[in-house]
Order: C-alpha cells, then sequence, then structure tokens
C-alpha cells in the first residue's frame, strides 16, 4: 500500500449546474482557463461522474434536478466531496422563494464547502477547491482506516 | 434500417455546461432525431414578479442569465420605465450601450471558446477565454461585477463611469480587439476548424424564418433583423447596420458573431465618443400601472419582455421570451441528419442559454 | 538472448517512467502553449496513484478482465520489441491490445463506451495499413523482420523510407491520442462521447489504462527510435522532437471526424507509403 | 484554408510568461468599487434601524433592535449592495475582496455593546 496520499494532488473535478443562472456557471469554466488556471492543482475537469473527486455544484436545486444531482453523487467513487458554489447552491439565493426552488445543495445531498458570492469569483471557487482538498484527504484517510466510506448522513 | 440507438445527451455532459437533456435517436453515428426534455433549470422566474417589488425585481431579471445578465436587467427596467412613463437621462442610456454591447462581445467570445471546445481544439478555447478574461476585468473596473453587473435598475443605472475610466476603457479595448483579431483569423481560416464548421447544420433562410429563429442563428442565414435597429437605449444615435452571412451553416453563424464583436467594439467608441454630461438615474415615482412590451437585442437574438403592473409595487404580469427558446425549434431541425461529432458544434451554433430558455 | 531478456526487463521497468514523465512534460507544454502555467511534472503520476487508492466501481465482471489483458498486451508487445523480436508479432499484439480495450468498452452498457469502443475499431483500421506497410517497408531495407537485426542495420532506415517515415508519424497521431485524431478517448473530456471507451472505467481500472497509454507511447516512440536506429543517441533526440511535435499538432488542430481519419490516413499511407516502397523497389533493384 | 494557423500564437504564448495569476500564492486587489463581500465596517454608528435588512431581495440581513444585533448569511447574500446604498449611517461598506469559503455553515453575527454614545444635542 502506498503510504502518502494522493488525493490532495490530483482532485478531478466534475461541474454540474443544477439551476444556477449561469454566472457562477462560466466562472467555473473561468477557473479552467488560462487566467486561473487550477491545472495547477492537478485539477481536471473531468465531466465524468465516475472519474471525478470533487463534485462542483452551481446553482439551487429545483424539482427536475434533484434527481440528477442524487444520482451523480451516487455514481461517484469515494472518497469524494462535494462543493457548492454561489448563492443560489448554497441557499437557494435569489430564487429561494420561488415554487420551483428546494433551497440550496445541502438539501440533497452533503455539502463540503461552501462558497458564497454572487456569482462566485475564480478567485472564491479556488478558495474553495483549497479547502475541499483537505476535507477530501481527511476522507481518504478514513476510508483507509476504516476500509469503508463514511456512510453520508442524510441531510434533512 | 440499421439498429436504432439512443444516446442521452445531458443533463450532465461535458461539452454542454448547463442541464439541458437530449436523446439522439441515432442510426450508427448519424442523428435520426434529437427529443429535447428540459425543466432541469427552470426557476419560476417570472412568477416571482408578483411576491417582488418591482425595482427589486430587476436583480432577479439580471439573475435569468449570467451571460448576458446585463442586457435582461436592461430589459426588464425599459419595460418597467415605459410603463412608468420614466424618461431616463441621456448619460444612462449611453452608459447602458456600452454596457451592453461589452457583454454582448464578452459572450460571444465565451461562445468562440466553448465552440472551439466543441471541435476539440482545446487550445484555442483557452486563448479565447484569455481574452475574455482581459474584458472582464473591464466590466469589473466599471461595473463592480464580473458576470453580474448590477448596475442597472429602473430610473437609470447605478454608477456613473467617469471620463478617465472611459479613456483607459477605449484604450484597453484597442489592444483586446487586435487579439480578437488574431483568434478570428483562426476560426476563419483554419482548414481543420472549416471541415468541423463548414456545410454542418445548414439551415435555409426560409427555414429560418419559417421556425422563427432570431439572432446571429438568424443573420447568419441571411436575415438582417436586429432588434437594435429599433433604436432603444441610445442605438438611434449611433451609426451601425446588422452583420449576415449568407451560408446558413455552423461557420456562417460563428463569422456572423465574430463580425459583431468587431462591431461592438466599434459601438463603444462611438457611444463613448458621444455620451453626454449629466445625471445617470432618474427619481422613480409611482408604481407601475399598465402593460408593455420591451424588444431588445441580445448576443443570442432578440428577446422580449412583457410587464403588467396593477398600480402596485408588484406585477402582474412579468414575461420573458428569450432568444434561446425561440432557436429551439430550428436547433432540433439542423439536428435530423447530422453525425454524432457534429452534435456539440450544432447544438453550440446557436449559442444555447438554458438558464434563459427555462429561467 | 541475454540482451533480449534485459532489454524486455528494462523495457518493463524504465518504460512507465519514463512514459509518465513524458505525459507530464506533454501537459506542461501543452500548458505554456494555450498561455498557462500546467501542472507539476509529475502530475501523471500523481494521478494514477490517487485512482490506485479510490475506490473501484465496475460495472461488469468482465470490463477489468479486458482492461488486464489490454494492459498485459501492451506489455507483451513492448517486450518484444525491446528484446529485438519479430516486428510483425509486435504490431499484432498491439492490434491484439486494442481490441481488448475496444472488448472492454462494449462489454459495458453505456452507449458512450460502445461509441468509444467503434471508434477504437475504426481508428485501427485507420492506422494499421500504414503500421503494416512500416513493417514491409523495413523488411525491404534491413531484410528482417527482428528487431534485433533491424537496429542494426547499415542502411539508415529514416533515409530509405522518408516517407514511411512521415505516414508513420501521420498516423502515430492517432496512437498518441491527439488531436485531430482523438476520436475514441481524447485527454481531453470535452467530448461528445465523454471519454469515450473509458467512460465506463473508474479507480484502479482506469490507472491500468493510463500506465498502459504510457507503456504504448513509449513503445511507439521506439518505432521513431528504430528509423535512427544507425545512431542511438540520434533516435532519442528524433524521437523526442517527435513526441514534442505531436503535443504542438495537438494544440493546433480541432478533432476531426472518423471518416476524415480514416480517409487521410489512408491517402498519406498510399501517398507516402507505398510510392515510398515502389520507389525504394525501382531504385535498390 | 490554411493548416497551423494558430501556431504563430502558440509560439508566441510558450515564448511568453503564462498569463496565469497563481492565485492563492499571488493575489490580485480587485479594481476599485468591486462587490466583494457586505460587512459591518462601522457597528458603532448603526442605529439598527433595520433598513437594510427589508431592502434586501434575498433576506440575508437580520437585524435586532432590541438586541442590538446585525447579521448576514452569507449563504444568501448575491452581493447586489442595495443594503450598503441605503444605510443611513453609512455602517456598511461594500469590500472589494471576497468572502472565504467556509466549511462550516454559520450566520456572521455583529452584536454592539457598549451601548452607542447619544448623539450631540444641536
Amino acid at each position: 500500500m502506498i503510504p502518502m496520499a494522493f488525493f490532495k494532488k490530483s482532485p478531478w473535478l466534475l461541474h454540474y449546474d443544477a439551476s444556477s443562472c449561469n454566472g457562477c456557471d462560466i466562472e467555473v469554466l473561468a477557473c479552467l482557463t488560462p487566467i486561473y488556471d487550477v491545472e495547477r492543482f492537478g485539477v481536471i475537469n473531468t465531466g465524468n461522474p465516475k472519474h471525478a473527486d470533487i463534485l462542483l455544484i452551481t446553482g439551487a436545486v429545483n424539482a427536475q434536478n434533484e434527481e440528477v444531482v442524487r444520482n451523480l453523487y451516487a455514481q461517484m467513487a469515494d472518497p469524494k466531496v462535494v462543493v457548492a458554489a454561489g448563492a443560489c447552491a448554497l441557499s437557494g439565493g435569489v430564487f429561494q422563494d420561488s415554487y420551483n426552488v428546494l433551497g440550496g445543495v445541502d438539501r440533497v445531498i452533503p455539502v463540503d464547502v461552501y462558497v458564497p458570492g454572487c456569482a462566485t469569483r475564480p478567485e472564491a471557487i479556488i478558495d474553495g477547491v483549497v479547502q475541499a482538498l483537505a476535507v477530501l484527504e481527511r476522507k481518504a484517510a478514513e476510508m483507509k482506516r476504516r476500509g469503508a466510506p463514511e456512510q453520508p448522513e442524510k441531510p434533512a | 434500417m440499421s439498429r436504432r440507438t439512443i444516446i442521452p445527451f445531458g443533463p450532465q455532459h461535458p461539452v454542454l455546461p448547463e442541464p439541458i437533456h437530449l436523446d439522439l435517436v441515432m442510426e450508427d453515428e448519424k442523428v435520426v432525431e434529437a427529443i429535447p426534455s428540459i425543466g432541469f433549470i427552470h426557476r419560476g422566474l417570472e412568477k416571482m414578479a408578483e411576491k417582488k417589488d418591482f425595482q427589486e425585481m430587476a436583480y432577479i431579471a439580471e439573475r435569468i442569465c449570467g451571460i448576458c445578465s446585463f442586457i435582461h436587467s436592461m430589459g426588464y427596467c425599459q419595460a418597467i420605465e415605459a410603463v412608468l412613463r420614466l424618461e431616463i437621462p441621456r448619460r444612462a442610456e449611453f452608459l447602458r450601450v456600452i454596457w451592453g454591447e461589452m457583454s454582448r462581445i464578452h459572450s460571444h467570445l465565451l461562445w468562440l471558446g466553448l465552440t472551439a471546445d466543441a471541435f476539440g481544439f482545446e487550445s484555442l478555447f483557452m486563448h479565447t477565454w484569455r481574452l475574455r478574461e482581459k474584458l472582464l476585468d473591464l466590466i469589473e473596473e466599471t461595473s463592480g461585477g464580473r458576470v453580474i453587473f448590477g448596475v442597472c435598475k429602473v430610473g437609470g443605472v447605478r454608477r456613473d463611469v467617469d471620463a478617465e475610466a472611459l479613456d483607459r476603457l477605449l484604450a484597453a479595448l484597442a489592444d483586446l480587439e487586435a487579439d480578437c483579431r488574431e483568434i478570428a483569423a483562426v476560426f476563419a481560416r483554419d482548414a481543420s476548424v472549416q471541415r468541423r464548421l463548414s456545410g454542418i447544420g445548414v439551415l435555409p433562410k426560409e427555414e429560418a424564418l419559417r421556425l422563427g429563429a432570431v439572432g446571429p442563428t438568424l443573420r447568419g442565414s441571411g436575415v438582417p433583423s436586429d432588434s437594435r435597429r429599433l433604436g432603444y437605449a441610445a442605438y438611434d444615435a449611433l451609426d451601425w447596420a446588422p452583420v449576415t452571412e449568407e451560408a446558413g451553416d455552423c461557420r456562417a453563424r460563428c463569422l456572423v458573431r465574430m463580425r459583431e464583436i468587431a462591431q461592438s467594439f466599434d459601438l463603444i467608441r462611438q457611444a463613448v465618443a458621444k455620451i453626454p454630461e449629466g445625471p445617470v438615474s432618474a427619481k422613480v415615482v409611482g408604481a407601475p400601472r399598465g402593460e408593455y412590451f420591451a424588444r431588445l437585442e441580445q448576443p443570442r437574438g432578440e428577446v422580449v419582455y412583457y410587464v403588467k403592473g396593477n398600480g402596485t409595487k408588484h406585477l402582474e404580469r412579468f414575461r420573458v421570451r428569450t432568444p434561446t427558446f425561440a432557436n429551439l425549434p430550428p436547433l432540433l431541425k439542423i439536428l435530423q441528419g447530422c453525425e454524432l461529432p457534429d452534435v456539440p458544434i450544432i447544438v453550440l451554433t446557436i449559442d444555447p442559454c438554458i438558464s434563459c430558455a427555462e429561467r | 538472448m541475454k540482451t533480449a531478456l534485459l532489454g524486455a526487463l528494462l523495457w518493463l521497468v524504465v518504460a512507465p517512467i519514463l512514459g509518465g514523465l513524458l505525459a507530464g512534460a506533454d501537459r506542461i507544454l501543452s500548458a505554456r502553449l494555450q498561455g498557462r502555467v500546467g501542472p507539476p511534472l509529475l502530475q501523471p503520476f500523481y494521478d494514477v496513484l490517487k485512482l490506485w487508492d479510490k475506490r473501484g466501481g465496475v460495472v461488469n465482471r468482465f470490463q477489468n478482465f479486458y482492461m488486464l489483458a489490454f494492459f498485459a498486451f501492451v506489455l507483451v508487445s513492448g517486450a518484444l520489441f525491446f528484446a529485438g523480436g519479430d516486428l510483425l508479432l509486435v504490431i499484432f499484439a498491439l492490434t491484439v491490445a486494442g481490441v481488448m480495450l475496444a472488448l472492454g468498452a462494449w462489454s459495458t452498457n453505456s452507449p458512450y463506451s460502445h461509441v468509444g469502443a467503434e471508434r477504437e475499431l475504426l481508428q485501427m483500421m485507420a492506422y494499421e495499413p500504414m503500421f503494416l506497410l512500416m513493417a514491409v517497408g523495413m523488411y525491404l531495407v534491413g531484410r528482417s523482420f527482428h528487431v534485433g537485426v533491424l537496429a542494426r542495420a547499415e542502411v539508415p532506415l529514416v533515409l530509405a523510407l522518408p516517407g514511411v517515415f512521415l505516414g508513420f508519424l501521420f498516423v502515430l497521431t492517432i496512437k498518441l491520442r491527439k488531436s485531430p485524431f482523438d476520436l475514441s478517448a481524447s485527454h481531453h473530456a470535452h467530448q461528445e462521447i465523454v471519454r469515450g471507451i473509458t467512460t465506463e472505467y473508474s479507480g484502479r481500472g482506469l490507472a491500468l489504462f493510463e500506465v498502459a497509454h504510457w507503456y504504448e507511447n513509449v513503445l511507439l516512440l521506439g518505432f521513431v527510435w528504430l528509423f535512427f536506429s544507425f545512431n542511438p543517441a540520434l533516435g532519442i533526440v528524433a524521437a523526442l522532437v517527435v513526441y514534442f511535435l505531436e503535443v504542438f499538432v495537438d494544440n493546433a488542430y480541432a478533432r476531426l471526424t472518423w471518416r476524415t481519419t480514416v480517409r487521410a490516413t489512408w491517402a498519406a499511407a498510399a501517398l507516402l507509403g507505398v510510392s515510398n516502397l515502389i520507389l525504394f523497389q525501382y531504385f535498390a533493384r | 484554408m490554411a493548416h497551423l494557423t494558430i501556431s504563430k500564437l502558440l509560439a508566441k504564448s510558450a515564448a511568453k510568461k503564462p498569463a496565469t495569476r497563481r492565485y492563492p500564492a499571488e493575489k490580485r486587489t480587485p479594481p476599485k468599487g468591486a462587490r466583494g463581500r457586505v460587512t459591518m465596517k462601522q457597528l458603532e454608528t448603526c442605529v439598527f434601524c433595520g433598513v437594510c435588512g427589508k431592502k434586501c431581495p434575498t433576506r440575508a440581513i437580520a437585524v435586532k433592535r432590541a438586541e442590538k444585533t446585525w447579521e448576514i448569511d452569507r449563504l444568501k447574500c448575491i452581493l447586489c449592495g442595495e443594503c450598503v446604498e441605503v444605510c443611513p449611517k453609512d455602517s456598511l461598506t461594500m469590500e472589494e475582496e471576497h468572502a472565504a469559503a467556509f466549511v462550516a455553515k454559520r450566520i456572521e453575527s455583529h452584536v454592539q455593546r457598549p451601548q452607542p454614545a447619544p448623539p450631540d444635542p444641536p
């Protein structure tokens, strides 16, 4: 067994736009492009839940995409971390009163890191990812110790 | 007949940052039919107008879409101002044009990058987005936000841009324009790009009109229709003509957007040259009573805002018809008979903004 | 016999290290070409080690077996090559590896994998003629199919077979999974079929794929080296130059469709490869 | 129709320093007037009138007059800046720096104590 955990050095990202207005969404993409270039940290936008370690969600959860979010989370292999970026993903933001919006992402799946802002700046997203790395490493260590992933607590 | 398979496309898919689901009915690698299902991003935004103050609603209207955010708030405000019979200061109108055109350039650059990504041209995508960041810096400097400008309000704009900042803006834009030309040359001339764009997803002029296409999708098919010709805001004081291309294929739509970037630079220059001094906002009194139908040109095409007020601070009805919504029928049409690798390109050439379409 | 064994062993140990480093250099160079900083040089190793630690999920029992078979055949193919074995056997072992990969993708239920597998097979159809022409050309020049003999050929292969060499570089783009021919599984996932053949792999299966790809890359550069084997040092330089040229090309082209790929590679094989062989036969007589 | 049209741009980029801002190592100062985060800058001047909370489109701000508490829920704030504009005492500011990401949900709370000095008699 390799003693060092490499999760911190190679976080692969899965980005899902739950029901964001695209604002945070394009800022996530901007993170990957030359000016912010998160590949410096080994981040790759995989676009495939089976390959990803970090699920980066922008936008609030609504009746239609609730199942999709659950599904994506379930398809990701352990250890995995969820980063919610932007006011909508955190709480529903400006749309929290809307009839079709259930609220933040943590209504559906456990969220590990919250990135505030509307739209979140790429810098803030990088902050969030960096924080997520610590969480990811912790979860990886946990997984190794117990041999089983920690059961995701069902959110209320 | 070969066996038909269905390839699900989205809502989570790497080439579509936004959630739309297409069931592609395939015969080998050929698409026979594309069946969309939507609603993944519906937020029920129009209904919120009934609960929110009409002034607060400008923020929500801005968040219909984070890419053309400014023009959404501008359109909403124009509609409300028309209902209120509120004359807004001329300087505010010019500033709205400047920001509106900046958001058009940013949107088009974003689109060009994503298209490059769709045909697997990573470095072109990266370089396009590198340029876009320069523009975002300018937007942040003048408006305070990178993608959500947050400057438009009912009665004008929330902040002024002083002469010095406008000069800086012009200088920076001149640099950016030269860089954009370099990128545009690749899109227009590179052989491998042409192979993926020309002759793909052809939308003939009659079809475009019949299916109600708008914006660059329509102009790429040779119809010179541009709502800015209505002369709203300060467009009546500027000298320009709609950009059109004849071919109607993906390349034509791409060229239209590239030429519109150049045009927007020109429009900003004209607007900065002609901007009058004065206040930037008018006092809002009363509440909207009556209805209005505002038409504006977004980067993606014509957008329509319908507002109906009943004299209270809550609107009775707010309705938006966004360009992507209008462009979906032509999209489904041109998807028929295309090859699987062309699907992302064709989907992208209408510049889909699903969050606009579903609100 | 001893050197052959040594060559094979050396391959097994050194190739993944070399391949990983090359992949890291590729990513840095690509980033620089795109105006970015890019990941650390050792990033590919981090990725693979992480994947190894990650909890795997398999869609069915066969999936990882096929991946293992792919890995094994790549290893066998390279070992044969560096042991100085039969060139034809090397090429066919590599082909079998490719078939295993496609079968692995077929064994799953995902349409993306299926399209990926189909494209992988189409790609094989596209590059196989050129590979065989190369083997034939080398036989004509070196009078042997044995890599060991060819490596000691008196005539510089590249001078005798310039057309074949160029044609080989052309199809090398496919094998290295680079634009414009990265149809079945792109390095960059922004593709209509997500990751194509590896869509359904995760954890160790994916790690194996990455490592096998490093092995494969080194083997392919070995072919390049063989063209320059009259001067081994020059051969290494040439292989590196070719690799970085491919990286550049990767960044300078859009991804083409399978139709264009097959057409272009067959045209290249016919024009560059066949004509080279005919001319060589004509003048050598 | 030409091949390798982008090569000049690629070569130029490779020769130059990368355009990347190495973010956590190298921090950029956001331009003046950028909307980063709303903060309670001068708690002592706040009169807890609650206008900011009423004007907030997402009800991110909660003001409790009796307890002299001003709270902001960064999970909800959309950075419109309305609160800063309406604040009669200019207690609130829009800072250019963005708010930090966090792992545990919390509401940022400011409690005023001691009592503010009574306004000077005219």
